[in-house]
């Protein structure tokens, strides 16, 4: 495949995926509901896998496309350990509301 | 036989004091503070018959740091004074029951261990060692053992510690600062490192820091009346006795041969601190209601002249800071040791809830009445010599220095002998004062004993530290 | 290379244990195991190689940390007895993800890929959410659970995003290769953007200011051993990876980027210091300690090329004072619901020696001398002056001035305050390690060129 | 041998004051008393041999013992310089000095610590012998304080008393002010020639040719500070009257007879210096004249027998220091001479009278005792007409010869010195005719119990007397043995050089005159008219004024004392406190910070995530702006 990074240019992987990427940060930021806090970081990882993969593309070099599939089995295990403690706040507190998790400060 | 054994010694006693257990532990310190003594005495003696008693021996390479004793006249002298003292305070605290007994001697013996390596150590890391370590022992001393109010104990000894600290850390910045200079921590490379008038201006101050704390000279000295008010007897005997010293020590020592251009130019307004000091703490002394709190505030002004002493940069100077720094030690062991015994009697150190003792008990009186009359530096007392070397040396560098100097011999005359009429005279009083028992005789006698010995024929001592204290001189002036 | 593997292979062993029910036999046999690990790091410590074309590096550093780590982890494995006693069906599990963490530190400090760093981050990481919330019950241990959790994996997507502009700069995440380029070429653009991404996301790792606010709740809210864990191995591991990830990558600092180390590291001893001084939960307030330490470890980074040693030193005297302080702790607080200070109030009567040892850590904490910490500081000032950085010096000095107050405060309770209920028993574990971790930091101090001319 | 015996001579007091601190208390009062009295006879003893010898071969003794103080430039030794002055100093020290120690073993006997009495006693002793024989000045400061802490002792020697303790704190502060002036002194002159030592500082002076006379200058005027507090003069005089706390041997041996000889003894020691600083000198002769007319004035008023003899004594050693203003050196000495007989007589008596009355010292709480008390009346009358200077007593030669110096030099200063022996011979007589003469005015009781002292105590008194009558025979106008005896010491020639002509008799009779006219004022006033001085409140106009004695100490107190405990005060309350919570605040300030930090650790993800990706942005955006 003569690669069709030469029509797009790789600048504009880059911004999509930043874009994306901050999407998931803004996500983060001002959602309250663990869920889609979850699922935001979730966005912000796959921004990146795509960068890989564009980037491997661009490098003509599969080590790229090899380490999204490393980020994404962590992703996989960082969301099971998360859903995992959720489950276990929602037993005591009954909710997934972040906003209700302030007891530690000062 | 070398000076780390004396160091051995004292820390063997240290630990050994601590598993002889409560019972014991007191007559297990005394017995090796005067082993100790001992020990200094054969050094003293191996070292006038020209026998190499200094010890050397690498420790980290790098940056290089050695375990390097060495031991000149001064550094003997302060470690006599240190390993005198000791037993004496070791021994003036037998009228008093500890609990647990055996941790407190323990820090004694470990605190003197420190401070002895502080006057024997020639390598700038090692000295800085010891002379933090000496800290942390008093510090407990002070804390658990100390008497009055917790929480006002807490802070004026939670300050003193954070204060002093404070100081000497700057030092260390100055050593460190000095040794990527020198290449080496080694006193004598550090005295041959040539430093610009800046550099030299940094250091100076950075140790003058630590040192104006230690003293103290004012306006540093703010910790010093409450500590020595809230500590138990022998701590304050310790600080006053001997860790103050160190600070005096270390600044013939340390700070005037490394910083010699920075020492010389600022020579009037270093005089001027300690004299300052000097007036200033007799006439606070004057209006105290704690006798602790106003001998603290004596020592104070007599530290002042001291360090003034030390600051005129010539052989007077220096030897009559020396002299004046041991009989002032004594002194003020044995005016605290008075105090102890009046507080054993009535349990109090308010001023005014004494008087009319002499009636009841003259030994003492005439005992105190003598220490007293030593503070205030009356001839043939070992203070006189001192005080006379180190006003003559205050007068050659200016006249004025030396007059106001001088008034400490009118103002300490006025402040002593007013808390002895208030202590001791006047009607006689309604509670009942023992006289004092054997072991305070023996301790308070052996004091003036030496008191008297060495201020008429201070010689011995003159020419012991004399050869170092020219050494320092010649440092000092290698630049000109 | 053979540690890593016999690690993981530990751990493994841990899991069958469970199966075969042989609990008892667990923590001494891991405590052998690990020690028999401990011999073979040693024996790789002087033939460095590289395997799986440069995915590990072994070498003096990696074997010397993991040495460190090693050491650490048998400390807190052989605290952990005790502390699960009351659910011993666990221990396996608890014991396993321990070694596990483990492994994932040695990959981090041995990595030779991005990827590999990357990997042993997140097998970190991901252990160290488990054990946070590993008390499920408590809501406490939970939040802190959650907090780290979500934290945490935002920092991966940083370092990740980081990893991904380096590759996309150079074509390859091997360390070596790029840093080669770095030095070559003119860069794209995004090549320093990544450096600095993965750079902030361990400088949250090691909890610096301002990524450092998850530290105290975190600390606070987990079970007393992870918090062990986390102040000690966790600290020391994020250091010693932020380091070689810096030294491989990016050996010629450019001022700008010693400007904001020089910054970081200031802002963190300030703030860590002056934030401890109000604290009333140990935890909490060791945390802080922690971070103020965190400053104190990245002034490393500005003599990186000859200052490993003084590294390894630092955070060895640092790990070993907090394993000592924290045996206290779990000493003290194990039949008490919370860490605060009025638990610790008359130790020095009920436990002189637990209460001495407390002391010994906090003082070397502080940086007093013959204690591991002092020296480990003034190896520190040494090179920062070397480096003719005198006024972060002074800055570091008047921190450690503050840090006393704090730290004294703990002291202060266990000697001069009454205590408040009769002495409990102490399990001669607690004992031992405590008693050998300070001991082996008072060692550090007598012969600090043992430790300090490793790397 | 001379080593010895001079050491002898030295220690024999000390060992006395050793027996009596350690044994007195034990041996009983009589026996300690007998022990001191013996040791001071026999210091006497060897004086006199030292007198005979210097007597026959005009040699000075020198005695060094060791090395004392090591000082960069000189050293200085623990010797002793006997020669004509120290011996003469001696023979009258620790001959009145025995005698006052007769007199007390009968006067202290009431006492409980007598023993601890004679113990300072004899220590005082020792320490004037040892200023007296001091071969350098730094000897002779050591004795100079010590006779201080002696005054200080024995003032206070009835220590339940605050008023007596104060008195003797206040002597020993006066004393180091002086003192300190002394030490300044000493400094200047060993910086000058590096020496303290007598005889080479004096062959110094004498063979340098190129002296910087101002710092000479300067170190004579501190020199005469010292010699200020010592001898009670203006502005350090008000010590003396004061001292009067002490018992009466006190007074007479330490406070007329001795201790405050010692400034005119220094002054003496280094007349080489002080002739080479004309203008100390006639400072030293203003305030000598000054001191003793003032003095003299308030003397007339007081009406506490003590008192009025304390200031007259601070009048006469105005007279001598009149006269050592003028460099008449002998004249000085031969007026301490016959000051101490007649003095220590009269001190002696009135304690006598004191005695018997059971320590009444109010005058006008006496009179008519010459009754019962025949031989202290007659001793007392010597001394009273020795003091008025009627020819032939003692006083009359060496009061006469000042006046006809400061005639020779400064007629302003002669009037102001013949007002002053004016005044002297008036209230003498007053103190005389009001003790002794008409009825007693005291109570019933002490009426009753009126009786001579016993031998013990009138014994000393004839002696003085005795000598107070012949003493001027040592230097006659005519042929002065002393003058002779002394010359040695003096660089330039004595002032033998007023040959006696017209005007030398004039004077004379005029001296006399004077004398004989205060002594008919007070016969007028006291005895033909019969009064007695009004009561304290009664007291009006310039009278109060002299009673309460110018209200000298009022003022040094409102200056000087008062001032430095305000002073003192406001240290401790203020600048001490200020100065701690200087400390303090930076610790609080931290504090507060860590307070106020607290708040920023919400406790919130949001938050803290917030801060995080600001902290990314801000870094990644500044290394941009750095490229």
């Amino acid at each position: 495949m003569t690669n069709i990074l030469n029509e797009i240019g790789i600048e504009n992987y880059i911004f999509l995926s930043v874009i994306l990427f901050c999407i998931g940060v803004f996500g983060v930021l001002y959602r309250r509901n663990a869920i889609i806090v979850f699922m935001s970081i979730e966005i912000m990882l796959n921004a990146v896998n795509l960068l890989f993969v564009a980037f491997s593309t661009y490098h003509q070099d599969a080590q790229g496309q090899v380490f999204v599939f490393f980020s994404m089995a962590v992703a996989a295990a960082e969301v099971a350990v998360g859903l995992a403690i959720l489950v276990s706040i929602f037993r005591n507190l009954g909710s997934i509301d972040i906003n209700n998790l302030k007891n530690l400060k000062g | 036989m070398n000076v780390s054994l004396l160091l051995i010694i004292l820390l063997v006693g240290a630990f050994a004091t601590y598993f002889a257990g409560d019972k014991l532990a007191s007559k297990v310190a005394l017995l090796f503070s005067l082993v100790a003594l001992g020990t200094s005495i054969a050094l003293l003696n191996a070292y006038n018959v020209g026998e190499n008693i200094s010890f050397f021996k690498y420790w980290i390479n790098n940056p290089s740091v050695s375990y390097s004793f060495t031991a000149d006249g001064l550094s003997l002298i302060m470690l006599l004074l240190t390993t005198t003292l000791t037993p004496l305070i070791i021994y003036s605290s037998f009228g008093n029951e500890y609990k647990n007994a055996k941790s407190f001697y323990a820090l004694i013996l470990f605190m003197t261990f420190a401070m002895s390596g502080t006057f024997l150590a020639s390598d700038g890391l090692l000295y800085y060692i010891f002379w933090e370590l000496a800290l942390i022992p008093i510090y407990f001393i002070a804390l658990i053992w100390g008497n009055g109010d917790t929480e006002e104990r807490k802070k004026a000894v939670v300050k003193f510690f954070i204060y002093t600290l404070a100081g000497s850390l700057f030092m260390l910045i100055a050593f460190v600062y000095l040794y990527q200079k020198a290449g080496s921590f080694l006193i004598q490379d550090l005295h041959k490192v040539e430093l610009s008038r800046m550099e030299q201006f940094w250091i100076f101050w950075a140790f003058f820091l630590a040192y104006a704390i230690k003293i103290p000279i004012i306006p540093f000295h703010t910790w010093q009346a409450k500590v020595y008010q809230k500590a138990p007897t022998v701590g304050t005997m310790l600080l006053s006795g001997i860790m103050l010293k160190m600070g005096l020590y270390s600044v013939l020592r340390w700070q005037i041969p490394i910083t010699p251009i920075a020492s010389k130019t600022y020579l009037p307004i270093l005089i001027g601190f300690g004299i300052a000091g000097v007036i200033y703490g007799s006439i606070v002394a004057l209006r105290q209601k704690d006798l602790k709190k106003l001998l603290a505030y004596s020592s104070l002004a007599h530290v002042g002249l001291i360090a003034a002493g030390c600051y005129t940069l010539n052989i007077d100077g220096l030897r009559g800071a020396v002299l004046q720094m041991l009989a002032h030690g004594f002194v003020v062991v044995g005016l605290f040791f008075a105090a102890e015994i009046i507080y054993r009697r009535f349990g109090t150190r308010t001023i005014a809830d004494m008087g009319g003792i002499r009636t009841q008990a003259p030994k003492f009186a005439s005992l105190f009445m003598i220490l007293v009359l030593a503070s205030v530096a009356l001839p043939t007392t070992f203070n006189f010599v001192g005080e006379f070397t180190v006003l003559y040396s205050l007068y050659q560098i200016n006249v004025w220095f030396a007059l106001l100097g001088g008034t400490t011999i009118i103002l300490g005359a006025y402040y002593m002998l007013k808390m002895y009429q208030q202590v001791m005279l006047g009607e006689t009083n309604s509670k009942v004062f023992a006289d004092v028992n054997f072991h305070e005789t023996l301790v308070l006698v052996i004091i003036i004993a030496v008191i008297f010995f060495f201020g008429l024929y201070p010689r011995p001592i003159n020419e012991l530290i004399t050869p170092s204290l020219d050494q320092i001189l010649r440092t000092l002036n290698r630049i000109q | 290379m053979n540690t890593l593997i016999a690690i993981i292979g530990l751990g493994i062993l841990c899991l069958l244990f469970e199966i075969f029910d042989a609990r008892k036999a667990i923590i001494p046999i891991v405590v052998i195991g690990l020690l028999a690990i401990l011999g073979l790091d040693i024996s790789e410590y002087n033939n460095p190689n590289t395997y799986y074309n440069n995915m590990l590096i072994v070498g003096k550093f990696s074997s010397g940390f993991s040495g460190l780590f090693i050491i650490l982890t048998i400390f807190l494995v052989s605290l952990s007895h005790k502390f699960y006693e009351n659910h011993q069906t666990k221990i396996s599990d608890f014991i396993a993800i321990k070694i596990f963490l483990l492994a994932g530190a040695v990959a981090m400090v041995s990595f030779g890929n991005l990827a590999m760093f990357f990997l042993g981050i997140e097998v970190l990481s991901i252990a160290l959410y488990v054990l946070a919330s590993s008390n499920r019950l408590s809501i406490k241990s939970n939040e802190a659970g959650l907090k780290y959790f979500l934290m945490g994996s935002f920092a991966s997507g940083i370092i990740l995003f980081g990893i991904c502009l380096i590759y996309g700069a150079m074509g390859s995440f091997d360390v070596t290769e790029i840093s080669e380029l770095s030095r070559s070429a003119e860069l794209p653009i995004w090549f320093p953007i990544g450096i600095v991404l993965v750079f902030i996301g361990m400088l949250f790792k090691i909890a610096a200011v301002p990524f450092h606010f998850w530290a105290p709740d975190v600390y606070e809210g987990s079970p007393a051993l992870t918090t062990a864990l986390m102040s000690t191995l966790a600290k020391v591991v994020a250091v010693a990876t932020l380091y070689k990830l810096v030294k491989t990558m990016n050996a010629d600092i450019s001022p700008a980027f010693q400007l904001i180390i020089v910054i970081v590291s200031i802002a963190s001893m300030t703030v860590g210091n002056i934030m401890a001084l109000r604290q009333v939960n140990v935890k909490r307030m060791l945390a802080f300690s922690g971070i103020s330490h965190a400053g104190f470890m990245l002034m490393t980074l500005l003599s990186i090329s000859k200052s490993s040693g003084t590294l390894l030193y630092y955070t060895s005297a640092y790990a070993l004072a907090g394993i000592a302080a924290f045996s206290v702790i779990l000493y003290v607080c194990k039949t008490k619901e919370n860490e605060d200070i009025t638990n610790f109030h008359g130790l020095g009567k009920n436990n002189p020696l637990m209460a001495a040892i407390l002391t010994a850590s906090l003082l070397s904490m502080a940086g007093i001398p013959v204690f591991g910490g002092f020296f480990a500081k003034l190896f520190l000032f040494n090179q920062a002056i070397q480096a003719e950085f005198i006024a972060l010096v002074i800055i570091a000095v008047i921190n450690s001035i503050i840090s006393v107050g704090y730290y004294f405060k703990l002291i202060l309770a266990m000697y001069t305050k009454e205590p408040n209920e009769t002495k409990i028993p102490t399990p001669t574990v607690y004992y031992a390690v405590a008693v050998i971790a300070i001991v082996l930091n008072i060692a550090l101090g007598l012969f600090p060129s043992f430790v300090l001319d490793l790397l | 041998m001379n080593t010895n015996l001079a050491l002898l001579l030295l220690l024999a007091p000390f060992l006395g004051f050793l027996f009596n601190i350690f044994f007195g208390k034990k041996i009983g009062k009589t026996a300690s008393g007998v022990v001191g009295t013996l040791t001071v006879v026999l210091s006497f003893a060897l004086t006199l041999c030292f007198f005979s010898k210097i007597n026959i071969d005009q040699q000075p003794i020198q005695i060094q013992l060791f090395n004392w103080i090591q000082i960069s430039n000189f050293r200085v030794d623990f010797g002793f310089l006997l020669d004509q002055l120290s011996i003469l100093w001696l023979l009258f020290v620790t001959g009145i000095g025995s005698l006052i120690h007769l007199y007390s073993i009968s006067y202290m006997h009431d006492d409980e610590n007598m023993h601890k009495f004679f113990a300072y006693l004899n220590l005082f002793i020792f320490f004037m012998i040892t200023l007296v024989i001091g071969s350098n000045l730094l000897v002779l400061f050591i004795g100079w304080e010590g006779v201080g802490l002696c005054s200080y002792l024995l003032i206070g020697f009835w220590h339940k008393n605050q008023e007596y303790n104060d008195a003797a704190k206040k002597a020993f502060i006066m004393n180091r002010i002086g003192d300190l002036g002394l030490l300044i002194g000493i400094f200047i002159i060993g910086s000058l020639f590096p020496t303290l030592d007598y005889t080479t500082l004096k062959t110094a002076i004498a063979s340098s040719n190129n002296l910087d006379i101002s710092m000479i200058s300067l170190a004579a005027f501190a020199l005469f500070i010292g010699a200020c507090g010592k001898s009670a003069q203006i502005p350090l005089y008000t010590w003396l009257p004061d001292a009067m706390a002490g018992p009466t041997p006190v007074s007479a041996l330490i406070h007329a007879a001795t201790m405050v000889t010692a400034g005119i003894f220094m002054i003496t020691r280094l007349n080489y210096v002080f002739d080479l600083a004309p203008e100390v000198q006639n400072i030293i002769a203003i305030i000598g004249a000054v001191t003793s007319l003032v003095a003299a004035t308030i003397a007339l008023v007081q009406t506490d027998i003590k008192k009025v003899l304390a200031y007259s004594t601070v009048s006469q050693l105005g007279l001598m220091f009149l006269a050592l203003g003028f460099g008449a050196y002998e004249i000085a000495v031969f007026h301490v001479i016959t000051h101490a007989f007649f003095k220590a007589c009269l001190f002696l008596g009135s304690g006598s009278v004191i005695h018997a009355l059971h320590g009444e010292q109010d005058m006008r709480r006496m009179g008519g005792v010459k009754k019962v008390m025949g031989i202290t009346f007659i001793t007392f009358l010597l001394s009273s007409l020795a003091i008025s200077g009627i020819p032939p007593f003692s006083g009359f030669f060496s009061k006469d010869e000042i006046l006809m110096t400061a005639f020779h030099n400064n007629i302003a200063l002669w009037v102001i010195a013949s007002l002053a022996s004016l005044m002297t011979a008036f209230y003498m007589f007053r103190l005389l005719y009001l003790t002794f003469f008409k009825e007693f005015r005291g109570t019933e009781h002490q009426k009753s119990h009126l009786h001579e002292s016993p031998a013990l105590i009138t014994f000393p008194l004839i002696v003085l007397a005795i000598l107070a009558t012949i003493g001027g025979a040592i230097s006659l106008p005519t042929g002065s043995w002393l003058n002779g005896y002394l010359a040695p010491l003096f660089s330039k020639e004595a002032h033998e050089a007023h040959h006696f002509g017209t005007t030398e008799y004039t004077l004379m009779a005029v001296a006399v005159l004077g004398g004989i006219i205060g002594i008919t004022i007070a016969f007028v006033k006291y005895i033909k008219q019969n009064q007695v001085p009004a009561e304290d409140a009664e007291i009006t106009g310039f009278a109060k004024v002299l009673y309460n004695k110018y209200y000298v100490d009022e003022i040094y107190d409102a200056i000087f004392v008062k001032s430095t405990n305000v002073l003192s005060r406001f240290f401790r309350d203020y600048v001490e406190t200020s100065l701690s919570s200087l400390v303090f605040g930076l610790g609080k300030v931290t504090n507060e910070l860590s307070y106020q930090g607290k708040k920023l650790q919400t406790g919130s993800i949001g938050f803290y995530l917030f801060v995080f990706v600001l902290g990314l942005c801000s870094i990644v955006t500044y290394l941009f702006l750095a490229q």
